[in-house]
């Protein structure tokens, strides 16, 4: 199994190591990984303009790399996905907006959405098997009470993200499980984490985020795991403070398959104490 | 100010009119305490061409593009959307962007690195400013 | 009936059984007058309007046809009206094409309740029609009469 | 060659004062066939009759065009007159000189030259004419209707009290339908089994009515007055003639984990169960899918304890065909799926029901005997939460469509109605309806609603609720929005009761195939006219009564079953039908197999059948079209349709439009 990867520019930079442990846990799962030679940030947020075409630009010059390449396009961070996601579908059927770009792009071969976009969830469910990375965990959080949250990124608008159910998802559950812990359902998972508001309004970031962690602590849950870095940092900084441990759920796993990762420095809580499968482990 | 209803209704790219004002969208809303004007109001308002008075709207800087109201929307109207082309032309004047680049350096430690994840950063710059 | 200009045209008028024939009907007795040009072939349904037909119309002689049926949603077979509209569509463009103006060619819908409608509706047809002037593009000389 | 007659009528004053009628009687003699002609005072009374019969006898005459009134008015006179005096009704041409030519025109001049062309017109076409007979076929008297819900049941009883024979078909195995399930009946508030059962039990016991329970329809032939079905009865494993109902198998059996259907899967029920108590017949079924005899071969335990020795494990399927005139289509109609509603935390939460469930949650027969308390803990709800328009009314956006565009017409009623049931067994209870229109529209029914609001105390909000939380701790948190005062509520619920949107039980798109009946976009069946033939498909002899054709309450239902009914009776009362012979005919030579015309009938007229074709003397398989001359209804779609010209209309033939287009292009 093969794929391009685009890291983004978070996962790069201060959560960097994220991205790493995410590519060794795929590497460990047989998963042939490969990063794009030069790409841009994605543009953070897709444009809801229609008429908006130069913040697409980036993320198409990423989707015609992989099409060059002959590999599907791996993404981890939940924004990066969607905006890529959504700008390849805007490719694929809006014949104004595929227009526009490719005459700007002018790449050799007009393109048109043909890049399959993954995500690494998916990519462990769809293409790796959650049976088996289950088989391969060396390392299970058994135990440990996990609550996924998906955000709004990964999943909505579901007819042009097609994750996983909307309100209902379990594509984080599964994995969850696959590595040995116990999923904890709760409503908020779903729900807005406080996005950017953090900028701009952070006692609205706050209130939004300490929603999710209530929620999440009411059904239960010894921690919570997410795959989006802004997620993330809303829930470490502005949710929990430092009654709930939030992880990186891509952390998780590769703790799970063995692999030891180190503590993340900052905002970007990864645990590496899960190997020893203690659960009270807040770092 | 001067705002197109026009220029709204088609950078939006949704028809207002589909709407049949059941509310979902402000039922839905995980931000519907931080704005005064809701998700409903704001698909009415332009529907019958009044988006300048929109352009003011705390609702603007509060709505966090999560898509609950895209997605739970039974008529597939799109409120975030519409919100979002009434926050593009709130900003188009001339220094009305909400976050300039000289807004970024406290984010920023000593060495420069970032304090917040650069998706923050990046997400939020480009939402309050154009 | 004053007659204006030497120029009579010719006007066939497909009319379906349901509504348009019983539309017609009603302006008949409702003394509601349209030119004599127009003449009425009853057809049971618009969808029984072969392109054929019309095209035979135009080669002996006649300056305008007009499709007339039910409403779109009320056709007595459901929906033969549509079948006929996508018909009348093409075929009239392609008339267009050839040199015989849109303004000779027409779809109506008329139901049985729209006498008013039926007589205004010829009316309209028949003076642009007129204001065309003869229709020779497709006319074939071999049809013609002596008369004309 | 016809040799024609022409009679021009002066229709007294109406057409002489503006048509020279002599000028026509005389021009047309001139037309090619016209052997005779002449004009009358008034063509239609017995005199005008009188002078056709006479020229027919004295000039031979094998056609008659008759310039005059609307065909609409008296073509069926002529018609007569014509076949009293030997000729073929068919050869009847009428040029309407009334209502397109003497009415509308003042110009003496004008209108006659206008009358001679349209007498020409009919000559012309008259030419061409064909004598033609119309079909005539025996009606089988019986009819089945399938479906054995409240609109099924009131067809039959309505039918079979006519003096007629009824078989009712009903996929499950006892009939009632919804209808059974429901607790209370708006805007009365009576009990619905109070109302149905002793109709269920008329059905059953009346003489001319023979219920097929656990039976499905597998094919249908014929057309109308003679369709040819094949029933399946399915195996029930339990002789229905031996079988007392005492109930004892069901009592004794081991394995009763399986969801009751007939409770919403609110309670368990045993492999071999009867569904409800005044089921009809009251007769068990085995469920094979979970009966251990079935699937281990171990147990038979039913067997032995049955008094009345009624198992019958050996049972198999039995396919019977019978002869109908008539068919009814009385589906009925379904819940939908709420799989994609997740914001409302259908899947979640026990607590979180279908309205469908709620019924069930009420009703004194239901899994808690009427004890209204939640799924989950068996608690008295405090605080309920309705939400209307569930999947209703819905519009795609960017996506699919999760639910439906239509309203589902009975919810904003039985919404109402719940909520009034549950002020009333806990007055201490809150209940709250979000909604977005309330559509009330019926007798006494915005009365009912507001009896709710305002003796009731029920609190109407209008709004809708975009997320419900389990919160984990047996409370559901509602947020929804209250756009009368612009906020949005966090509700503290016990219960959430959805209103989910009503769809076409499944089985009808089957149905429609086989009956070649047609089907909306929603798979509602299609009437054969939206105002005037309501309770009529498209195809000739299948009805339709209830739900299946659209959202419909009780009232509503049983009227279009009694309508159906009527229809039904209508034609069963004929022993012949007289057909249309103006019907599309296939020139198999002519045929090229394409099918065109087969997409296009709206009526399931055409089949392609293989068959020896004679052409220009060489023999040759082909596979042709065919038309089912009983089906068709003359429209004309396929002749259009046809690239190869084979397929024509009698009575309104290519070549006969033609003659009609030469004469007025003269």
């Amino acid at each position: 199994m093969k794929f391009s990867y685009f890291p983004g520019c978070t996962l790069k930079a201060e959560a960097g190591r994220s991205g790493e442990t995410a590519i060794s846990a795929a590497g460990a799962l047989g998963v042939e990984v490969t990063e794009l030679d030069q790409w841009q940030c994605c543009g953070a947020v897709y444009p809801l303009a229609r008429d908006e075409i130069a913040t697409k630009l980036s993320a198409v010059r990423a989707l015609i790399d992989a099409k060059r390449a002959g590999l599907p396009l791996l993404t981890l961070c939940s924004a990066c996905h969607h905006v890529i996601k959504r700008v390849n579908r805007d490719m694929a059927e809006d014949s104004d907006v595929r227009d526009r770009v490719n005459s700007y792009v002018a790449p050799e071969v007009p393109y048109g959405g043909e890049t399959k976009v993954v995500h690494f969830l998916e990519m462990l469910r769809d293409h790796v098997g959650f049976d088996s990375v289950a088989k391969r965990v060396t390392a299970p959080l058994a135990g440990q009470r996990v609550a996924a949250y998906y955000g709004c990124m990964l999943l909505r608008p579901s007819s042009a993200m097609g994750f996983d159910d909307p309100e209902n998802p379990s594509i984080m559950e599964g994995l969850i499980a696959a590595i040995g812990a116990e999923p904890v359902l709760y409503p908020q998972r779903n729900e807005c984490c406080g996005g950017y508001l953090a900028i701009e309004n952070k006692g609205a970031a706050k209130r939004r985020a300490s929603e999710v962690v209530r929620s999440a602590a009411e059904h239960g849950a010894d921690c919570i795991a997410t795959t989006c870095p802004l997620c993330l940092y809303n829930l470490t900084e502005n949710g929990a403070a430092g009654t709930m441990p939030v992880y990186d759920l891509t952390a998780l796993l590769a703790n799970a398959l063995g692999l030891h990762v180190e503590p993340s420095s900052g905002c970007a809580a990864v645990c590496s104490v899960c190997s020893e499968r203690n659960s009270a482990h807040a770092c | 100010m001067r705002v197109d209803n026009d220029d709204i209704l088609r950078s939006s790219g949704t028809d207002v009119r589909k709407c049949m004002k059941c509310g979902k969208c402000s039922g839905a809303c995980p931000s519907f305490d931080e704005m005064d004007f809701p998700p409903h109001i704001f698909v009415s308002m332009v529907e019958r061409g009044d988006a300048a008075a929109l352009l003011s709207s705390k609702s603007l800087w509060t709505c966090m593009s999560c898509f609950a109201c895209v997605e739970r929307c039974p008529r597939g109207v799109e409120p975030a959307n519409v919100i979002e082309a009434v926050r593009a032309s709130a900003m188009s004047p001339q220094g009305a962007n909400r976050m300039r680049p000289e807004d970024v350096p406290v984010f920023l430690g000593a060495a420069g690195e970032c304090l917040v994840p650069q998706q923050l950063l990046a997400s939020a710059f480009r939402k309050y400013s154009r | 009936m004053p007659v204006e200009s030497a120029f009579q045209p010719k006007i066939a008028a497909f009319c379906c059984n349901w509504c348009s024939y019983a539309g017609a009907d009603l302006a008949g007795s409702s003394r509601l007058s349209y030119p004599a040009d127009v003449k009425i072939i009853r057809v049971p349904c618009s969808c029984r309007v072969n392109p054929l037909f019309i095209l035979r119309a135009f080669q002996r002689g006649a300056d305008g046809v007009i499709i007339c049926g039910c409403h779109p949603g009320d056709c007595h077979y459901t929906s033969g009206n549509y079948f006929a509209r996508r018909r009348a569509a093409l075929l009239f463009s392609m008339l267009d094409y050839l040199g015989v103006e849109s303004g000779r060619t027409r779809v109506e819908w008329v139901s049985a309740a729209e006498g008013q409608k039926f007589a205004a509706t010829m009316n309209d047809f028949a003076k642009t029609v007129a204001s065309l002037g003869k229709c020779r593009r497709i006319g074939d000389l071999r049809c013609r009469t002596s008369e004309s | 060659m016809t040799k024609i007659g022409v009679f021009v009528c002066w229709c007294g004053s109406n057409i002489a004062a503006t048509v020279d009628v002599d000028a026509v009687s005389e021009a047309i003699k001139a037309a090619p066939g016209v052997v005779f002609a002449t004009n009358y005072q008034y063509m239609c009374s017995e005199g005008g009759q009188a002078a056709i019969r006479s020229a027919v006898a004295e000039h031979g005459l094998t056609g008659v065009v008759v310039c005059s009134c609307s065909p609409r008015m008296h073509e069926a006179t002529f018609r007569k007159a014509a076949a009293g005096a030997g000729v073929n009704p068919y050869m009847v041409e009428i040029a309407n000189i009334r209502e397109q030519c003497s009415w509308i025109h003042k110009d003496k001049a004008e209108a006659t030259a206008k009358a001679i062309a349209l007498a020409r017109a009919a000559v012309a076409k008259l030419n061409l004419d064909r004598p033609l007979t119309a079909p005539e076929t025996p009606v089988t008297k019986r009819a089945l209707v399938i479906g054995g819900g409240i609109a099924g049941i009131q067809t039959a009883l309505d039918v079979a009290d006519a003096g007629y024979e009824v078989d009712v078909v009903e996929k499950s195995p006892t009939i009632g339908g919804k209808m059974a399930m429901l607790d209370k009946t708006f805007p009365t508030l009576d009990c619905a089994a109070c109302i149905l059962t002793p109709k269920m039990v008329d059905a059953a016991a009346h003489e001319k009515i023979t219920l097929y329970t656990y039976s499905e329809v597998e094919k249908v032939s014929g057309f109308v007055g003679n369709f040819t079905v094949d029933i399946k009865k399915r195996a029930r494993s339990v002789s229905v003639d031996r079988c007392t109902g005492c109930g004892v198998c069901s009592e004794k059996c081991p394995s009763k984990r399986a969801k009751s259907e007939f409770d919403q899967g609110l309670r368990e029920r045993s492999a071999i169960y009867i569904p409800f108590a005044q089921a009809i017949p009251n007769v068990p079924v085995i469920d094979r899918d979970t009966c251990l005899k079935f699937q281990t071969g171990k147990c038979g335990l039913c067997e032995k304890v049955c008094p009345s020795h009624a198992v019958d494990y050996s049972q198999e399927d039995e396919v019977i065909t019978k002869q109908y005139g008539a068919i009814v289509a009385a589906t009925g109609f379904k819940p939908i799926g709420l799989e994609r509603f997740d914001e409302y935390a259908y899947s979640r939460s026990p607590d979180v029901v279908t309205s469908l469930e709620f019924e069930r949650l009420c009703n004194a027969a239901g899994p808690t005997k009427g004890h209204l308390v939640r799924p989950s803990d068996g608690k008295e709800p405090k605080t309920v939460v309705f939400v209307q328009c569930v999947g209703s009314r819905e519009a795609s956006g960017i996506g699919a469509m999760k639910g439906k565009p239509y309203c589902s017409k009975i919810c904003c009623m039985y919404t109402a109605k719940h909520a009034m049931l549950l002020r009333e067994k806990y007055p201490d209870s809150e209940a709250y309806v979000f909604y977005i229109d309330v559509r009330t529209p019926g007798k006494n029914f915005d009365e009912f609603y507001r009896r709710a609001a305002e003796e009731y105390g029920v609190h109407y909000i209008k709004g809708m609720v975009g997320k419900v939380c389990d919160e984990g701790n047996g409370r559901l948190t509602v947020r929804a929005s209250d756009l009368i005062e612009n906020r949005q509520l966090l509700i503290d619920a016990d219960m959430v009761v959805l209103a989910a949107a009503v769809e076409p039980d499944p089985s009808a798109r089957a149905l429609a195939t086989l009956l070649t009946a047609s089907m909306d976009t929603n798979d509602f069946f299609t009437e054969a006219h939206p105002k005037l033939r309501p309770v009529e498909s498209p195809t000739a002899g299948v009805f339709l009564s209830g739900m299946c054709q659209g959202p419909k309450d009780i009232p509503d239902t049983v009227a279009q079953a009694g309508a159906a009914a009527a229809k039904v009776i209508g034609l069963l009362s004929k022993d012949r039908l007289v057909g249309n012979p103006c019907v599309a005919s296939c020139d198999e030579t002519l045929c090229n197999g394409c099918s065109a015309c087969e997409r296009v009938c709206p009526y399931g007229a055409i089949s392609y059948e293989t068959k020896t074709v004679v052409d220009r003397g060489a023999k040759d398989e082909r596979r042709v079209a065919s038309v089912n001359e009983a089906l068709c209804q003359g429209c004309g779609a396929c002749t259009v349709t046809c690239p190869s010209g084979a397929m024509d209309l009698r009575g309104f033939t290519g070549r006969q439009i033609m003659a009609e287009v030469d004469a007025i292009c003269r």
